[in-house]
Parts: C-alpha cells; sequence; structure tokens
C-alpha cells in the first residue's frame, strides 16, 4: 500500500488527486448542508411566509457563509464527473456513454447547488424583505433542490446501461444494478412538488429519510468503486518518465483514452 | 424439464393461488356489511400468508432450493427481517395510537 | 474515424480544423470588446447598485435607466455565452498536454457550461426586472437582488476553471510544455482574486458587498484580465503542433 | 458457461442435488437491496395507517378486493410461466421456452391493463393521489411497483431475443432477467396484501 503522498507523485497522479478531491467535495458537501447551513434535513416545506423569515433569521450566518463556500468550490463537483467519465471510456461501451455522462451531471451543478445557493443567499441578505417574497425564495431553494431529479435520474441510467453492457469489468455488475436503484429513489422524489406535507413532502419519511440514505449509500459505494478502478489501472507504477521522453512515450497513451 | 420439476412448479402456483383466496375469506370474516373494521387477527394473518407466498415464490419459482447455502439463508433471512419489521411497525404503531 | 485521422495527421497545417481553431482563437477580441461595451453600458456597473438601497430606490433606479439595461444585457445575454468556445479550444490545446490520462481535460470541460450560464441567468433576472418598470417595487426589489447575487457569487466554474488549467499546466511534463509555467501560477492567482466574490453575501457595505471593490472591481477585472491574458499565451501553444508520426504511431 | 450448462444437464437427472446459483449473484444483490427499500415503504405505510385508523379503512373501502385478488393471481401465474421458461431454457427446449416468455409478457401486460383501468375507475370516483393519505401511499406504492413492472417488459425484451438467436442463448441471462421478473411479483404480493386486506 503506497502512502497518499506517494500517490500524488506516481504515475497515477492525476487519477489520485481526483479521488482526494471526489472525497473531500462530499465530505465539504455534506458539513454545508448538514452542519453548517442546517439545509439537510429540509425545513418544513408548510412554513407560512412569517415563519419563513423566522426561519432565515435563525440560520443567517450558517446560511451565508454556508453558502459562500459553495459559491467559491462548488465547481469542483466537476472532478468527480471527470474521473467517472474517463472510467467509462475504459468500458468496451461506445464514447457517447461518457460524454453524456459528463454533461448531464454538469448541468446538475445548476439544480444541484446554483439555485439553492442564490436563493438561500438572496432571503437571508435582507432580513426586512417581504415575507411572501421570502417564502418564494425558500421555495426556490428547497424544490430545486430536491425536486430537480431529471438529471440524475437518466445519468444513472446511463451509467446503469454502460456498466451493464461493459466486458472489460470496470465496474461490477452489481453496481450497475444499484444505479438502478438510485434512479427509482430520484423517481421517487417527484412527489415533492406536489405535497406540502406528508410522508412523500421534500422533508417526508419517504422523500428524505428514504431517499438520502440511498443516495449516501450509493455515493459512497461508487467513491470506494473509483479507488479500486485506479488501483487496477494498468499504466506501470514507477516514477514518472523523464521529462525529455515523456512526450514519444505518454502521447500515443492519452491519444488511445482521449480520442 | 423432467416431469417432476413440472409437476412440482404447478404444485407451487396451485399453493400459492390457494394461499391468496385465502385473503377472500379473511376479508369477508372482518367486514360489517361492507363496512371495513379494524382487526389485528386480519392484518397480521395477511402479512404473514404474503411473506409465506414470499418463500414460496423464492424457492420453487426462483429456484433458490437448488441454489448455495449462502443465498438460501440469505433469502429466508430477508423474508425473516422483512416480516419482523412490518408486523413490528403495524404492532408498534397500533400500541401507541 | 480511423481515415479522418489519418488525412489531419498528412496535411496538417492547411487542415481545416486548424484554420477552425484560429476563427474561434480571433473571437476573444470582438468578446472582450462587446464585454467591456455592455458593461460600460449598463448603468448599474459604473457605479453598481447598493445592496442596501431600498425597494422604492431600487425600482427607480429601473425606471430611469431603463434603455440602457434592456440594451446592455441582451447584448451580454448574447454574448456572455461565447466563452464556451473559448474555453474548449483551450480544452482542445490540452490534449497535447504530457498528461497520462484525460481526466483534467475532462474537468474543464464539465465546467465549460457553468460560467456562462451563470452570466445568462443573471441577465435573465435582470431583463426580467426592467421588464415591467412599474411592478411592485418589492419584486423588482427580489429580481434585482436575484441578478446581482447570481452574476457576483457565482463564481464556482471560474475558480474550478483555473485551478484545473494551473494543475494542468504544472502536470505539462515537457520540453516544449503547451503552456509556459508562468500562465498556471497566474491561473492561481485569478482563481485567488475571484474566490472572494463567493461571499459577497457576507455583507451589504465595504469591499466585500456586491458593489465593493473586492467582489465587484477586482472580480470582474481579474475575468476580463484573464481573458487577455490567456488569449496571449494560446497563441504560441496553437501552433504547438502535435507531432503527426507520434500520433499515428 | 459450458460447465454450468453441463451442470443443469445433469441437474435435471437428479433434481435436488446440485447446487447452483439462480442466475446472476450481483442481480441477487439488487433483488436484496431493492427489497429493503420497499420494506422501508411498507413499514411507513402501515405506522401511518396506525395512527390515523379510521381514516384509511373509509379510504380503503373504496378498493375492490376481487381486482386485487386477480391482480395477484395473474402475476402469480407470470411468476410461473417464467419458471418454466428457465427450466424449459436449461433442458434446451428453446422453441417452448420462448413460448412461455411470450405468455409471461401476455400475462404482464394484462396486469398493467388492469391496472390502469382500476386507477382510472378510482380517480373518476374521486378518489386521487392527493384526496387522502391513503391513497397517497396507495397510489404511490401501486405506481411505483408498476414502474418496476414496466422496466420488467425490458428485461422480458432481452430475455425474448435471448431465446430467439441461436447464437445469443446465454443461460445466465436469461435466469438473471426471470430473477428480476420475479421480484416484481414479490413486491406485488406484499403490496396487494398491505394496501386491500391489512385492516
Amino acid at each position: 500500500m503506497k502512502s497518499e503522498s506517494g500517490r500524488l507523485r506516481g504515475a497515477k497522479r492525476e487519477l489520485w488527486l481526483a479521488w482526494y478531491v471526489t472525497v473531500v467535495f462530499y465530505g465539504m458537501y455534506s458539513v454545508v448542508f448538514f452542519g453548517l447551513s442546517r439545509t439537510q434535513p429540509p425545513g418544513r416545506p408548510w412554513l407560512d411566509p412569517d415563519q419563513t423569515v423566522a426561519w432565515f433569521a435563525d440560520r443567517h450566518w450558517g446560511l451565508l457563509i454556508g453558502f459562500g463556500v459553495i459559491f467559491v468550490l462548488g465547481g469542483f463537483s466537476a472532478v468527480a464527473l471527470a474521473l467517472i467519465t474517463h472510467s467509462i471510456r475504459r468500458m468496451s461501451v461506445s464514447p457517447v456513454f461518457a460524454y453524456s455522462y459528463l454533461i448531464l451531471y454538469a448541468i446538475a451543478a445548476i439544480p444541484g447547488f446554483m439555485y439553492i445557493c442564490v436563493a438561500m443567499t438572496a432571503g437571508v441578505m435582507r432580513p426586512n424583505r417581504a415575507p411572501i417574497a421570502a417564502q418564494w425564495l425558500y421555495d426556490l431553494g428547497f424544490l430545486s433542490f430536491v425536486g430537480t431529479m431529471g438529471v440524475f435520474l437518466i445519468g444513472s441510467l446511463i451509467w446503469m446501461i454502460a456498466v451493464l453492457i461493459d466486458d472489460n469489468r470496470v465496474f461490477p455488475k452489481w453496481f450497475g444494478y444499484l444505479n438502478l436503484v438510485n434512479a427509482l429513489t430520484e423517481v421517487v422524489i417527484a412527489p415533492s412538488w406536489i405535497f406540502q406535507r406528508g410522508v412523500l413532502a421534500y422533508n417526508g419519511a419517504i422523500g428524505f429519510w428514504v431517499n438520502v440514505p440511498v443516495f449516501g449509500l450509493y455515493t459512497g459505494v461508487f467513491i470506494y468503486l473509483l479507488r479500486d478502478f485506479i488501483q487496477r489501472e494498468d499504466f506501470g507504477t514507477g516514477p514518472l518518465p523523464a521529462p525529455a521522453d515523456v512526450w514519444r512515450r505518454a502521447r500515443p497513451a492519452v491519444e488511445a483514452v482521449g480520442a | 424439464m423432467n416431469p417432476s420439476a413440472e409437476k412440482r412448479l404447478a404444485v407451487a402456483l396451485i399453493v400459492v393461488v390457494v394461499v391468496t383466496l385465502i385473503y377472500i375469506v379473511i376479508d369477508r370474516s372482518v367486514d360489517d356489511h361492507g363496512v371495513l373494521g379494524a382487526s389485528t387477527v386480519a392484518s397480521v394473518a395477511a402479512i404473514t400468508l404474503a411473506l409465506a407466498k414470499l418463500r414460496i415464490i423464492m424457492r420453487e419459482f426462483m429456484d433458490v432450493r437448488h441454489a448455495p447455502k449462502i443465498l438460501r439463508t440469505m433469502t429466508d433471512a430477508l423474508v425473516i427481517a422483512m416480516g419482523i419489521a412490518l408486523l413490528g411497525t403495524y404492532l408498534v404503531g397500533r400500541a401507541i395510537a | 474515424m480511423g481515415r479522418l485521422g489519418a488525412r489531419s495527421a498528412a496535411a496538417a497545417d492547411v487542415s481545416t480544423s486548424r484554420v477552425g481553431e484560429r476563427i474561434i482563437y480571433w473571437t476573444w477580441v470582438p468578446l472582450l470588446v462587446i464585454w467591456i461595451a455592455s458593461f460600460l453600458l449598463f448603468p448599474g456597473f459604473i457605479h453598481p447598485v447598493s445592496p442596501r438601497a431600498s425597494a422604492a430606490e431600487v425600482a427607480a433606479f429601473y425606471r430611469q435607466d431603463l434603455s440602457r439595461v434592456r440594451y446592455s444585457m441582451i447584448l451580454f445575454n448574447w454574448f456572455g455565452v461565447a466563452l464556451i468556445p473559448l474555453v474548449l479550444l483551450i480544452a482542445e490545446r490540452m490534449r497535447a498536454m504530457a498528461h497520462r490520462t484525460p481526466v483534467l481535460r475532462y474537468c474543464v470541460i464539465g465546467v465549460a457550461g457553468g460560467a456562462p450560464i451563470v452570466f445568462l441567468t443573471s441577465t435573465v433576472f435582470w431583463l426580467l426586472a426592467a421588464f415591467r418598470p412599474d411592478r411592485s417595487p418589492d419584486l423588482t426589489l427580489l429580481t434585482n437582488d436575484l441578478a446581482w447575487i447570481t452574476f457576483t457569487c457565482g463564481v464556482p466554474f471560474l475558480v474550478a476553471l483555473f485551478l484545473f488549467l494551473a494543475l494542468a499546466i504544472a502536470w505539462d511534463d515537457q520540453v516544449e510544455p503547451v503552456f509556459p509555467r508562468w500562465v498556471g501560477r497566474f491561473n492561481v492567482a485569478m482563481a485567488l482574486a475571484v474566490a472572494p466574490a463567493g461571499f459577497a453575501g457576507l455583507a451589504r457595505s465595504g469591499m466585500f458587498a456586491w458593489d465593493g471593490v473586492v467582489s465587484f472591481w477586482v472580480k470582474n477585472i481579474a475575468f476580463g484580465l484573464w481573458v487577455v491574458v490567456m488569449a496571449i499565451a494560446l497563441r504560441p501553444a496553437m501552433r504547438h503542433e502535435r507531432h503527426p508520426i507520434e500520433t499515428t504511431t | 458457461m459450458s460447465m454450468i450448462e453441463e451442470t443443469t444437464g445433469r441437474a435435471e437427472a437428479a433434481d435436488d442435488e446440485v447446487e447452483r446459483f439462480p442466475g446472476d449473484p450481483d442481480m441477487w444483490l439488487f433483488v436484496v437491496v431493492e427489497s429493503l427499500v420497499f420494506t422501508s415503504y411498507f413499514c411507513i405505510y402501515l405506522y401511518s395507517r396506525t395512527q390515523h385508523e379510521r381514516a384509511f379503512l373509509e379510504a380503503q373501502s373504496a378498493l375492490t378486493m376481487s381486482l386485487g385478488i386477480v391482480d395477484t393471481i395473474v402475476l402469480l401465474t407470470s411468476s410461473w410461466t417464467i419458471a418454466c421458461c428457465v427450466q424449459h431454457t436449461n433442458a434446451r427446449r428453446y422453441e417452448t421456452a420462448r413460448w412461455f416468455a411470450l405468455a409471461t409478457v401476455g400475462l404482464g401486460a394484462v396486469f398493467f391493463v388492469l391496472k390502469v383501468a382500476e386507477w382510472a375507475h378510482l380517480i373518476r370516483d374521486g378518489h386521487t393521489f392527493t384526496s387522502s393519505d391513503f391513497m397517497q401511499h396507495f397510489f404511490f406504492l401501486t405506481s411505483i411497483h408498476a414502474i418496476h413492472l414496466i422496466i420488467g417488459f425490458v428485461v422480458l425484451g432481452v430475455l425474448v431475443r435471448q431465446l430467439s438467436g441461436p447464437h445469443l442463448r446465454a443461460h445466465r441471462t436469461i435466469e438473471t432477467c426471470s430473477t428480476y421478473w420475479h421480484t416484481v411479483d414479490l413486491f406485488w404480493v406484499v403490496i396487494f396484501a398491505l394496501l386491500y386486506i391489512v385492516r
């Protein structure tokens, strides 16, 4: 087992760095949403306008600092996508799957954090805003964050098909089926657009307490499997070639993978 | 497909269908002229019969009968876990309510 | 695919792909002119609308400078997204870097659309606020806030893009790297320059507020500077040949 | 592959002796994980109904039990046909196996049509997704099940295709597909008991 600094100097440094950034990014994301801003578990969807104003006032600094962190670092979500895209390119499937995955999840950044960050920041910046506008921002923040399912649904299905038909065994088949489990929870979240209370609302027993653990499990599993993928990636484990001949040696490999 | 396997599948189908028909009896016995009444016995029976069918389907139709021990244990554990979860939630819920 | 690849390698100098890349490259000049023009045209940019302004003041601003808000933002709506081809041109040049995997290139492609979407969204809010100047001032204030927060705090894709490029350049270990080393360090500096704007929500006055020195002037000038410097650095990189003999092996 | 087929050949002779995994073990992981997810939905439903017993019983009386019974028998039979399909495949009687597979598709379609008719009937009578807590659970559970069923049609499509081409017939894939289809049946058996019978 190589030490972590060794990994970042070795031949697979690009992959290992991407993996560590992925781990740190999801860790940061959890800390901001669950800890700092306390927007997970989500607020209650049935708050009236005045209660919304109080909700914003209650977590003033947490929201501003937490979402400030996301505003600065949110773009690093692309690192996990890049690593997964690369892993799909290593499968025996058409590159269409890899590029579809990359673009689908690149778009996912907008509902995945941009909308909620903008809406919550606007909501908390002016404590004396008209309560009805505060409620509108509250709804925009939570519903866009929780209820934008399409990119994740289609993204999971694309990944599922790629894993299931891949002959190179980049990921185990059971992970393909786990993608289906995740995709189905994206379907289950849809009623959060319809119910302001109850088990299917976005803070409900099904809407949050079943779906989010499934997503957490899925994320944990793919991070683990990506690590496994990097370990098996085979282009030598020695030191990087000397700068002079790296061009000659690395070009064909990069070409083969990246073309 | 040899005759004994064929027969065995047919028997399994008859058993699960008959178990399904028992539901009609349960259903009739607790209703008061079309008005539904709460009944712990009916509910527990309904859940238990469903789990029994689950096990028959897995053992016979899904061919777990011939599977390695690990799968046989796992499927049985799944049925038991579901039973504990469903009956437990129902009974605890009724006790609280 | 194979035949196409062979042809472009054989006729590398005159290939249409290189002509096309040059066309996209030179869009940076008119784009920068248009961006600066829409920046100067927008009345809220020379003296940014203060986050301390009341609903009535904000509503008055949109009534007063209606035409300039509209035309400048239509212009920005058109051309803000033109950043995408430029970033993808850089991503395409990254193929020539001595990396073992395309992961960093995928990172750049992954954020290429992000910054333009942020520009686009903010223009939608500004144009929305200007569409009905007689709308209830509370709603105009809300729309105005959304525009400014999106525009000012929406730096995550720029920060990530700059740092991905910095790392890619630092790890481009070859005799003639695609970009000189200093471009990597410059990208780190620009990432640091735009990053504080992400926290603009924290301050309603002072240099960190959205009309402040750091969140407004430093951030926007840094972005403009980045376009110019990257364009200058890209010029020799455009000529950085992919050696045909090696690519065909 | 060939070893598996050999052992199945012998399994025919000595029915109860040889141990082998029915289908892809990876698919069984899906069965277990998805069962646990469903169990959590079921528990949430059961708990909600014990807390509002009257209201649930009242709304529940709108359901037609006999329709549920028919649904269940149709799906159970489809499970039997697909089990027969696998048996015939392992005995290399592909043509018969294919007919059983197509019968399964037909039974699945019957179930789906019955389900849509039931939904339409309920909605016409004013019982909708949003009309009561019971109906919310009812429509949620039946439609998430129906989505599994629709995916099941895709899976059966793969299975029929495997049986159609002589060079395709991968027994492993056929068994894996049938395992998925049984899972659709398994979930319905529990959903039926919980929605129609539990009081």
